[in-house]
């Protein structure tokens, strides 16, 4: 982060974000792990940085695609912790009805347009989202966000040529945690840095440390600058670190404890909130209201997503097909 | 009204929605400047521009998942895929993603995007390139799949399509293209879901699919001669399957002959035996007897092909059997 | 024999057939060093070495075109797909390539090819993760498919596949990879084009198919219990469907009924039905009857997952219908 | 091609490999007009001294997959040029027994797995025969040649990064012929030169004149000596011509007569003979009689397949699997 003077509320409206995902992530992998919630959790303990500064740097109006590993993002974009934890829980009330769960949440009202499970299918999603602003005219931007794994995909490719070829208001945002599930990324990809691979497609890219969200932010900004302009496409690395197993249960053998060590230090929110504090920007009652806040909201979203309704049976068989309104 | 062939049908139709419609818009290899492999978007892009009507990369995937992308912000997408063997290509956009992404935001997306494709054979187009597989998205929940078996059906479903609000797959067959007859101008739209009698007849049901509702109608006209009545119906629809139509005409003829170009083994005449199978099993008079391809790939050297691929004289066969004693 | 957990009667297979050729090799995302995502492959990188147990980027696609190239050559590559969904970005390297390579190139390619993958559901795993799509593969000419029902199937139609010479899709169920039961140990090989009869019976047969074989086998003990005795296939086959022996046990039972997870319209049912409502017609005393899941996507919540997914309940009720008088 | 001295009996063989792809192709074209041959067909008119150069450069064991356009290269590499002919006119001593086609031969015993008519499905699966390769510690080495159009395709990415990551003997040799059917290169591709793209996956790339069949093989040669050195897959592009339509049939009313002058002044086997002329390696009887023998085995070969017996219809469903011997 460049040394110009760090704006105040935008510091900790950051930090609460990160602050909010961390206490609801923490909550979900202990209701996981006490099966109160159904299904496979992918947790981004570890990466919170990433999402509260992309979020921050996009209107609410741009639109976001996101991955399995997705909470972080639908929570910074200002989606309703509850329908997130009700979504979660399978509830009727979640954004997908209890349809999606975690692996899957679109909350169209803040415009997250979905997640995905499987790696990379969302990319193009983004892209067609960008083509249609273009061709509305519209002033917004796309999203994608992925991860280092995804970049092996096909799709990565095609949805990359592309964008760049139609100039699309998109942008690629990577989430590099070096791993895809257990293999790392020196055993899945032939070249380490993602953004080096962008000149194939003549993508501006960027690569920044992703545990730093003023870093995030800034560079996204920049990044985005461009894409506001019309200048086409723009590809943003962020390197980041996970904390957690590829899924909550994954009991990490193939990481080594010194390993593990290292991307605990490397957590955002305590390096974040240390600078803070360095800065004289926050103090230690400040900090831990913050934490307290979070915690607050995130006890009521659980509290109202393990007492909301489970989806009606009799509801299994809607919406497979749209039925304009009077039909049958 | 005017003597059309098919593939004009298809154009009229895109032209005439693109009209009506600024959010339609068409993408694929080759649909713009060229208009097309077959010419079947030829003069759009001069007329709607490059933006409307777009040239892509040879990436099937990416397409797709463009036009699911663009039609959730409501765009009405219109996407080619060259030829129907290459669906195989985009499966996880078509099923994984398009056909899911409504039930599984729970009612917050509505896609409106069509997938026009073509499949033919009888033309030595070779393994790669003459597959019928619409029994796959027969069994994909969330897509809707018509086969256009002429140009009025070319026109009416394709309109019908893309005014749908749901992932539709319009599969067009190259070899009646060049085919002609009547269509009406103008705003004339089929409904998506519905089978159509294209000859009434007392002896037999022939159900059939695409091309070979053609094959069907000159099977029957054989069979009259031979003083064998056929009733001729034109399923359009492979996702959902009109059984209604079906079997108010069995309960009339009591004998069913499904047709397809398909492999038989796995075909959409499959599930149309085993669900009329078990619901006017006590209708039939003779067991459902299906016609489609051979267990084999579709091999390119012209007698070899016609072993594999069935026709008119496999229905003859076929509606013999089920009226033999 | 020792009682071995499903998971690890594949591993052993794996195991075994690593030991006894050393052309077969293993390729997949984290199968290697991980031992793969349900420890299907633990500690057979360690044993053989990273050259013929390599993880792969996620380029499904790719890996199954690396596997088709490589047993071209001689090698007899086993490639892991994690999750059956994921056949989607896979199916023209599995149908327009792996497939029809012997057939295209007139008998010059011997294609010795493993994809396994996995199944499932009830465990919420989601619309893109607990699909069963066999039947795109029975409409397939040029691949086999096999599901093992049981830890024993998972052992011998492994092997069996290993050692085949033609592609084969093996589609385990990851439901079913903590039962143990008696496996034998060593050669324990198992034919892979055909059905075998897990419990016999007079009133009934129930075709079923994978995890679909164990709901079918506790419905019929419940049904014992109420005086009706069926007998309960295993097809263990979805490409060739073994129609031989649930012909031999209609002739005995002459009542049918199918079951299996994929969504019933246009399912493997769907062609078994047809086949025998066509040769097996005057066999029938009733209605062939399908159990399997309805026409939506799987969706994730629990009491909606049940919904949509069949069981022995629903089994059950078939049975009895079957036998309504 | 660099000034070292030309080898006459290599470069006649060079010519005499080009003339025998242009008469075998242009008798199929007239046969085709003539409706002698079924189903489509895709002519390397003008692309002659990338399969003659490339084929030059390899041995007969080492492997090769090619495209829609493959005949010049089947020719090339060795194939017995009537069995080619018979597959091309669906009789059943064609090398596929009339089952692939002009799209789909494939020559086994000359080291040809395969012709394809998907775009860019053919590439794995030389990686795979690379990777088969390695693993048995064989001195060969596997290409795949493929089109600029190939290029976008997923399979062309997640190939070359697994070949790169596995160190495979493979050479990707991609024909830049400028068009996809109809569609140009700066219309589907975000980056003109393909081997600038091959840096994404640290691929060592060249581009060279395509139509200089000894710049071919003396850069097909600088790479495949660090192929079979064990350093890895390696990217040659080469820039070519395609004179005829994408397809015999196409009108190309999309391209301009001016540049259909220029493709035909690209003329590889005019320009080669010119310079063998030019510098006494070839006086023109020589290149008459050149010529005469490919018109002559052409003739042979065209003679013998339109005599061939078609396949007997009950042969149409055997191969679908492969049969023990003994089995049913
Ligand atoms: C196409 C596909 N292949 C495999 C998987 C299984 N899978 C789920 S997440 C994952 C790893 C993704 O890695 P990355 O893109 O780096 O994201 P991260 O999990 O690190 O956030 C894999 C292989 C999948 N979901 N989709
Ligand atoms: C996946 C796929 N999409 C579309 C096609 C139709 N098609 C056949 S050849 C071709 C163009 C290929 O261009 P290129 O790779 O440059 O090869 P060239 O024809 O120029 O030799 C296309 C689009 C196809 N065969 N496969
Ligand atoms: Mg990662
Ligand atoms: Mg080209």
């Amino acid at each position: 982060m460049p040394a110009e003077e760090i704006d105040r509320v935008l510091a900790r409206r950051l930090l609460a974000t990160m602050q909010l995902i961390r206490a609801f992530e923490e909550a979900v992998r202990d209701h996981f792990a006490a099966r109160h919630i159904p299904g496979f959790i992918h947790l981004s303990i570890g990466q919170e940085a990433v999402a509260a500064g992309l979020a921050s740097a996009l209107e609410r109006e741009d639109y976001l695609y996101v991955t399995h590993r997705g909470h972080g993002h639908v929570i910074a974009k200002g989606a309703d912790l509850k329908r997130v934890a009700a979504e979660i829980f399978g509830k009727a009330s979640g954004y997908c009805r209890g349809r999606g769960g975690s692996m899957h949440i679109a909350a169209f009202e803040v415009g997250v347009l979905g997640a995905n499970g499987v790696v990379g299918a969302g990319l193009p999603h983004a892209a067609g989202a960008a083509w249609a602003l273009q061709l509305q005219g519209r002033p917004q931007v796309a999203v994608a966000v992925f991860g280092d794994g995804a970049v092996n995909t096909g799709l990565f490719h095609e949805t990359a040529n592309i964008a760049s070829l139609w100039r699309l208001p998109l942008l690629l945002l990577c989430e590099n945690n070096g791993y895809a599930e257990f293999t790392p990324l020196s055993v899945h990809a032939a070249v380490e840095s993602v953004a080096e691979r962008a000149a194939a497609y003549r993508l501006p890219a960027w690569r920044v440390d992703g545990q730093d969200p003023l870093a995030v932010r800034a560079t996204v900004r920049e990044a985005l600058g461009r894409v506001r302009a019309g200048e086409g496409p723009a590809l943003v690395e962020c390197l980041t670190w996970r904390v957690r197993g590829h899924y909550e249960g994954d009991p990490q053998r193939y990481r080594s404890s010194t390993e593990l060590e290292e991307a605990v230090a490397h957590d955002p929110l305590r390096l974040f909130a240390g600078r803070l504090r360095r800065e004289g920007l926050l103090n230690e009652a400040e900090e831990a209201e913050l934490a307290a806040q979070a915690r607050q909201a995130v006890a009521e979203a659980i509290a109202y997503a393990q007492e909301a309704a489970l989806p009606d049976p009799a509801s299994a068989l809607e919406d497979v097909l749209y039925q304009p309104s009077g039909a049958g | 009204m005017a003597e059309k062939r098919y593939v004009r049908a298809v154009n009229e139709a895109l032209c005439e929605e693109m009209e009506r419609d600024p959010a339609v818009c068409l993408l694929g290899v080759d649909v713009g400047a060229p208009g097309g492999p077959f010419g079947a978007t030829r003069g759009l892009q001069e007329r709607f521009g490059p933006q409307r009507v777009r040239d892509t990369p040879i990436s099937e995937a990416a397409v797709v998942g463009l036009a699911i992308g663009a039609a959730t912000l409501g765009l009405r997408p219109v996407v080619e895929i060259m030829f129907m063997d290459f669906l195989a290509l985009v499966m996880d956009q078509l099923v994984n993603q398009a056909a899911k992404m409504r039930y599984m935001t729970g009612g917050q997306a509505k896609l409106p995007l069509v997938v026009r494709t073509q499949t033919g054979y009888r033309d030595s187009a070779g393994p790669q390139h003459a597959q019928s597989l619409e029994a796959w998205l027969t069994h994909v929940p969330g897509l809707k799949v018509v086969m256009p078996s002429g140009p009025c059906e070319a026109k009416g479903l394709l309109k019908a399509a893309i005014r749908d609000d749901n992932p539709v797959i319009v599969v067009e067959n190259r070899t009646l293209y060049a085919l002609a007859e009547e269509v009406p101008d103008g705003d004339y739209v089929l409904p998506l879901e519905r089978a159509a009698i294209k000859r009434e007849g007392r002896d037999v049901t022939i159900a059939s699919l695409g091309v070979m509702v053609r094959e069907a109608l000159a099977a029957a006209e054989t069979l009259a001669e031979r003083g064998i009545s056929c009733e001729v119906i034109d399923l359009r629809s492979a996702n959902p399957l009109d059984l209604q139509t079906v079997r108010a005409s069995l309960e009339k003829t009591n004998r069913l002959v499904i047709a397809h170009s398909a492999t038989r083994c796995g075909g959409v005449g499959a599930e149309l035996a085993a669900a009329l199978g078990e619901e006017a099993f006590y209708m039939l008079d003779a067991p459902i007897t299906r016609v489609g391809a051979a267990f084999a790939p579709i091999p390119f050297s012209p007698p070899l092909e016609r072993a594999i691929v069935p026709d008119r004289t496999a229905i003859i066969a076929a509606v013999e059997q089920v009226l033999a004693p």
